[in-house]
């Protein structure tokens, strides 16, 4: 395991320390429990909006607190849910009196968790609304299982709701605009080399050279299918179909792409990725409307790509270019 | 095997051996268990259980900690629910904190009552869940074991063996999830892919009785 | 080797068409020779900057084109400076008639492509002002030598000279705040693994489990010293101790740390090497003014990561904070 | 070895071999060059060569393409300085535009005007990289196998066989950079560690050497 850090007990507290050091204008790190809120929270009159999950997808969460986007964000240990007192202790500390929307990805931990904070927080007269981000059709979907899981569409989510409550948004239009990202989303993802939990030291699943895991998710688990590895465009091409089939887009919709590095994917590759979504869509008579290229949901130092289509209409177009200021994503300001 | 003895009962110090054993276990076989779920999870039940474990120790089973039977058991709960985080944290944190509520504030806990505040554990981790049996998760051992203790206790038979039995079962339960294709958690992602391999909380939750089984007849 | 591409021969020119795709509002490019340039270039009584290098370093130097930063960039072959022609296109296209400054990263391919363009730009009439970077501490300096890389400084240099000719500078004033950001910056980097160039197949040097390279540049190729691998905080002291003797920085000054990752590093690592860096800007009674950290100048899937310190005065300070609307660096607009 | 023949002279069709023999060489060399470079340089050399004469045949060697002999050096210069990029991209870019403009436009090249042509080639080299000998670069091959080429004439030797001592001159001098430090170009990145490794460029320089004398004395 060859990683850049000092001890694997200390990864996620050191790694919010960082984070304070180079962004003190716009977010304050707690330390046990952890948590990340806005620089100057709470915003009084203002919804917030709180998500979190385990460690090692960075910047995703912490590197979206801030204006217009999260109001906190809830550091788990790597790749494990947080626990109930830290949503909970963050859940309080930004609650501005208008109540708090909680992003929560599908997994089984997380939902619990968020569950257990959520009652802690209604118990002190805290308005709260959990929505589930279940994005992944990679993963067969089924009411007698978990379910699918929660991936690329929580961050389109988080800049959005984040944009409604900034406007002003009531708790309801806030939680509504999370779930409308969620309706609209779909995403599949792949892999091709694991990455290593630094308390793990070694590798979460083994790929030979010419393999790649087809169907990931972004906690180094094994995916729907390995395989010998492709070119970028049937890669590409092997993530659209289900990802368009499932919703299903229609010719003449208009389509956010999110083409997201797993965390050791260098840009260039991306941009290749890229191109080929660029084509697949025009091919289905989609009209690429904006667009989002970079490593903002990760798996460590996973290399691969995953995919993120989001059907917008008009309110969400606005909402995406509404001003964003945090540590990964920032514009109009 | 004996009979139920009068009167057999467990107090703080077997339920702080108990935890003690449990969390020497946990930690001897973390990266078993982070292996087991590296196969068909995300690779950290072993760590995530063993850093719960670690923290029940300095927290809870600190000599300077007097806190009663149910005291003990919601401070193991609420230590659980706060470091383990994942799937692990809120159902064997409810675990506790239901064995704490079902247990009361009493010196000592009667066999009759271990097995029913053992029993509400489980659902509460059921609740929690929403698990169903063979979906390939922790229930699969906490189940058959608990319903072994209540069976054997029921039947008669001492505690010590009662908890032998049961934790027998939890074991066989944990072995009996191999072929299982997971229905909730993070190995339901696998869909067919799961079979073939033991489920890592069933796992742990075999250990969580033979900690007990072990504690007890050591009493 | 594993990665997302459709042919190694067709990598650059596949990542330029899914930037196009990605950025239409931003960048132009043009392919046969390779050169992007900023949306509605060139702008007419403004000077103009192009850079430009070898691939593989993304998003540096494509992904900074556009307002208030570069007004050209051309992409050469993966980690081979591009020649001749590309340049001298792409600065005839982008020139508004005040010039063009060419910020050129110290590699004898480099400068000597450049010096080639910009004597055929001459040529046309266009005012050509060329300004090396070279501010890689690793590299023994001399007159005898090739003298020291360029590397992080050339990202800074870039927005900073690009926010001056926003601002309506003349040739030698953009050509100035170059210079001044290569005189008062300084940078060193290390490797925890190495890459592999799409055409070569196979990793540029070797490392065992247990080693990393100090001292490496930017194009795969080995470093300074060989060494066993160290904790987060040993590398930055092994870092930061040449950098700062370099310049010297003085207890007082001011300074914006850019901690960068090398295109496999996940940020969570990057925050812990920042962590690290502010500590040790505090000891030295140094002031952390700006930071900027991610993977802004890399060398493909390398793991790793590079420090540069820039010490600010007023005038870098309001050039930072200016409006920027690039790809990879947005902010203010 | 033969003495000098009266009129000996190159012709285009010559220099067409010269090419073509030098292309299949860089090709056929590629990965070889390119491993010279990892080790002290950045891996592409090989890469970068082999795509600028691939170029050249496709672009120059065109069978339709009737330039003249300058014609011809000029477009593999502008070639070479357009597709290779990097250091060797205006280094061999220069050598060929430098020997175009010093062959001048005739159809044939007597010996002593092309031994001119090439030294005019190095010296251009020499401005651009503004290297000398004992730096560890092309340099080093080019300048003996020049210098050898121009004594052997001026001995009254003929063309072939200077040319062969030529080459032989150059892989000597390639091989003597083995043991420098480098002062320019990338590998003097490296300071001391350059030594103890052959240098890309003056590999490459070799093989142009060598691939003129088998092209000449094939003729
Ligand atoms: N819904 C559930 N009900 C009961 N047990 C579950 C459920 N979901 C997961 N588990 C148990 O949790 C274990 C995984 O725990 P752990 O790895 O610590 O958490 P995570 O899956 O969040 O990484 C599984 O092996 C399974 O036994
Ligand atoms: N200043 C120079 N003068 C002469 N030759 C040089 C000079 N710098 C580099 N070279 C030659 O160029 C070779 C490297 O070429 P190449 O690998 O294609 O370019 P780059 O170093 O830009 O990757 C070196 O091996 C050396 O022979
Ligand atoms: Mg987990
Ligand atoms: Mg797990
Ligand atoms: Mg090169
Ligand atoms: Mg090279």
């Amino acid at each position: 395991m060859k990683k850049l850090i000092n001890a694997v007990d200390d990864v996620v507290t050191e790694a919010l320390q960082g984070m304070q050091a180079a962004h003190p204008d716009l977010i304050e790190i707690h330390l046990d429990p952890n948590y990340v809120v806005r620089r100057g929270a709470p915003v009084e009159g203002q919804v917030a909006v709180v998500s979190g999950g385990g460690s090692g997808h960075e910047p995703m969460h912490n590197g979206y607190v801030g204006l217009g986007m999260l109001s906190g964000a809830c550091p788990g240990a790597v790749f494990t849910s947080p626990t109930p007192d830290q949503i909970y202790e963050c859940t309080r500390r930004v609650n501005g009196g208008r109540g708090v929307v909680h992003v929560v990805k599908n997994y089984t931990g997380d939902v619990m968790n968020f569950e257990l904070a959520a009652e802690m927080a209604r118990a002190d007269g805290i308005e709260v609304e959990a929505v589930v981000i279940n994005d992944d059709v990679a993963v067969q979907d089924s009411l007698y299982t978990a379910g699918r899981r929660g991936v690329g569409a929580t961050v389109l989510a988080e800049k959005l709701a984040g944009a409604r409550a900034e406007a002003g948004g009531s708790l309801g239009e806030v939680a509504a605009v999370v779930r409308k990202v969620n309706d609209n989303a779909r995403s599949m993802g792949m892999a091709l080399t694991p990455c290593t939990v630094p308390a793990a030291g070694k590798p979460t699943f083994e790929l030979g050279d010419d393999e790649m895991e087809i169907g990931i998710g972004i906690h180094g688990e094994p995916g729907r299918e390995r395989m010998e590895l492709e070119t970028a465009d049937r890669i590409v091409d092997r993530l659209m179909g289900p990802i368009l089939e499932d919703l299903p887009f229609r010719s003449g919709d208009r389509v956010l792409a999110f083409v997201n590095g797993m965390g050791g994917t260098p840009l260039i590759e991306l941009y290749i990725v890229t191109r080929r979504v660029a084509r697949v869509l025009e091919e289905r008579g989609l009209r690429l409307e904006r667009s989002l290229v970079g490593s903002y949901i990760t798996s460590l130092e996973m290399a691969g790509c995953s995919i993120t289509l989001l059907r917008l209409g008009d309110e969400l177009v606005r909402l995406w270019d509404a001003p964003v200021h945090t540590p990964a994503l920032r514009w109009g300001v | 095997m004996g009979r139920v003895m009068e009167g057999e009962a467990v107090d703080a110090a077997t339920l702080r051996r108990w935890l003690d054993v449990l969390a020497a276990r946990l930690s001897e076989r973390a990266d078993y268990l982070t292996q087991l779920d590296a196969a068909i999870g995300d690779g950290d039940h072993g760590i995530n259980m063993d850093r719960g474990f670690r923290a029940v120790r300095e927290r809870v089973l600190d000599p300077g900690n007097e806190a009663p039977l149910d005291g003990l058991l919601k401070g193991v709960g609420m230590t659980l629910l706060s470091t383990v985080g994942g799937a692990a944290g809120p159902l064997y944190g409810t675990f506790f904190l239901r064995m704490a509520a079902q247990a009361g504030a009493k010196d000592r806990l009667p066999a009759p009552e271990l097995a029913a505040a053992l029993a509400a554990g489980v659902e509460g981790v059921r609740q929690r869940g929403r698990a169903e049996p063979g979906d390939k998760t922790m229930l699969d051992a906490l189940l058959p074991g608990v319903e072994t203790l209540e069976r054997m206790l029921a039947e008669g038979r001492d505690l010590a063996s009662a908890l032998e039995a049961a934790a027998a079962a939890a074991e066989e339960g944990c072995r009996a999830t191999v072929p299982m294709v997971a229905r909730k958690g993070r190995a339901s992602y696998l869909g067919q892919r799961s079979a073939g391999h033991q489920d890592p909380g069933a796992t742990s939750s075999a250990y969580l009785l033979r900690a007990l089984a072990a504690a007890v007849s050591g009493s």
